[in-house]
């Protein structure tokens, strides 16, 4: 289950660099990301972190409203 | 562990095999949760990046996407039940 | 090989889930399924399982000739 | 389980080496197998969702997209052995 | 590791078939690749190959220096 | 096999835990690097085939592609601690 977390969490971490990056990064005249580049990095970054956690509580309220219909 | 609402028809099982299905049923459930959380991003999330909070709009707009996503997943298995009689997708 | 059909079975319906919500459900001022999103998931649910019938179909007989090409 | 043609110039893998091979394999068949379906239905189905059933024209595309899809896999195959002698996609 | 270089190499491929057919194919009246269409794969795999060296080389240098400045 | 500086506040982990560590950061770096490749050929690579090189023009591009990729990479890991204390992706 440990091992379990730890690829969640990598998975987790590894989605976000992709969105974000592919959400933010589209000026490839330079090789370092401009300061709007990383303002949207840091931004998109949290906002997903926020994301993430709201759907997980819901998910988890929505899986608790399922098993109680079907009388488990 | 019965998510779906699989498992009923299936009383005599041995405990390897609860054991796999129990597996692959977590699997499921960590593959559509991520699935979710990529559907609903793209439906709710404003792209500017302008704050890096949720604002209103996106807080209401998740939740509801959560809900509509566990009815499709309701209808959809309702629906492989009726229609899928035999049903095999065709593979070797 | 059970197991096998057991996780492809579940992702089949993973996908399916995922393309029908994705395709038909877009209003979001509301946390119920509205007739027309019911109607539409329904058919693409429908329709899915067809598609995917007639291109395992296909995909067995065009591997089939490909094997007796290579002569075995 | 020559899917692919591979197979003809290693004539002395142990019997592991051999189910490894073929347990590949037929992840590769799984991977392209469900990759045909998505990119079929991106190409030929109409996402109107007005009727449950495949309609001719639908029918037609797909039954044209798997033989296409066949054709293309074999081309980039052959592809592949011209140009990628000795190729190395860079990784660690 | 052989075994997993030979998913990584199954892997390649299998995505390279599906770019290059996602990009390339898209006339259903016949089912044979016309001309254009397979002079567009053939293009298409040549190219891809030489961009995933390319990344592949880039991707390594950039892991070495970070490597570098970790101080390890 | 500290890709992402992991590992510095874990002193003592039994070798079968090292192990499994090492494996997941190779999967991590496996990811990455096929969503690297995927994402710089949507940034940078013509769809129109005209031929099979790379010009300069998307040479240039790929090679700022990646370094781009790595520091948002950094970034993203830093955000990740400075934020994500104790943070739950809400997974069962």
């Amino acid at each position: 289950v440990e091992q379990k977390q730890m690829k969640d969490f990598m998975r987790l971490y590894s989605n976000l660099v992709e969105r974000c990056f592919s959400d933010c990064v589209n000026d490839f005249t330079s090789s370092k990301l401009s300061n709007k580049e990383l303002s949207c990095v840091q931004k998109c970054s949290e906002k997903f972190l926020k994301h993430s956690e709201r759907v997980g509580q819901r998910f988890q309220e929505q899986n608790a409203a399922m098993a109680q219909n079907l009388g488990r | 562990m019965s998510f779906l609402g699989f498992g009923g028809g299936q009383p005599q099982l041995s405990s390897t095999q609860k054991i796999q299905a129990a597996e692959a049923e977590l699997d499921l459930i960590t593959d559509m949760f991520n699935k979710l959380v990529d559907n609903c991003h793209q439906k709710c999330i404003n792209k500017q990046y302008n704050e890096g909070g949720l604002d209103k709009t996106e807080s209401n707009c998740l939740d509801r996407c959560v809900a509509k996503y566990f009815e499709t997943n309701v209808k959809v298995g309702e629906n492989m039940q009726q229609f899928g009689q035999g049903f095999q997708p065709g593979r070797q």
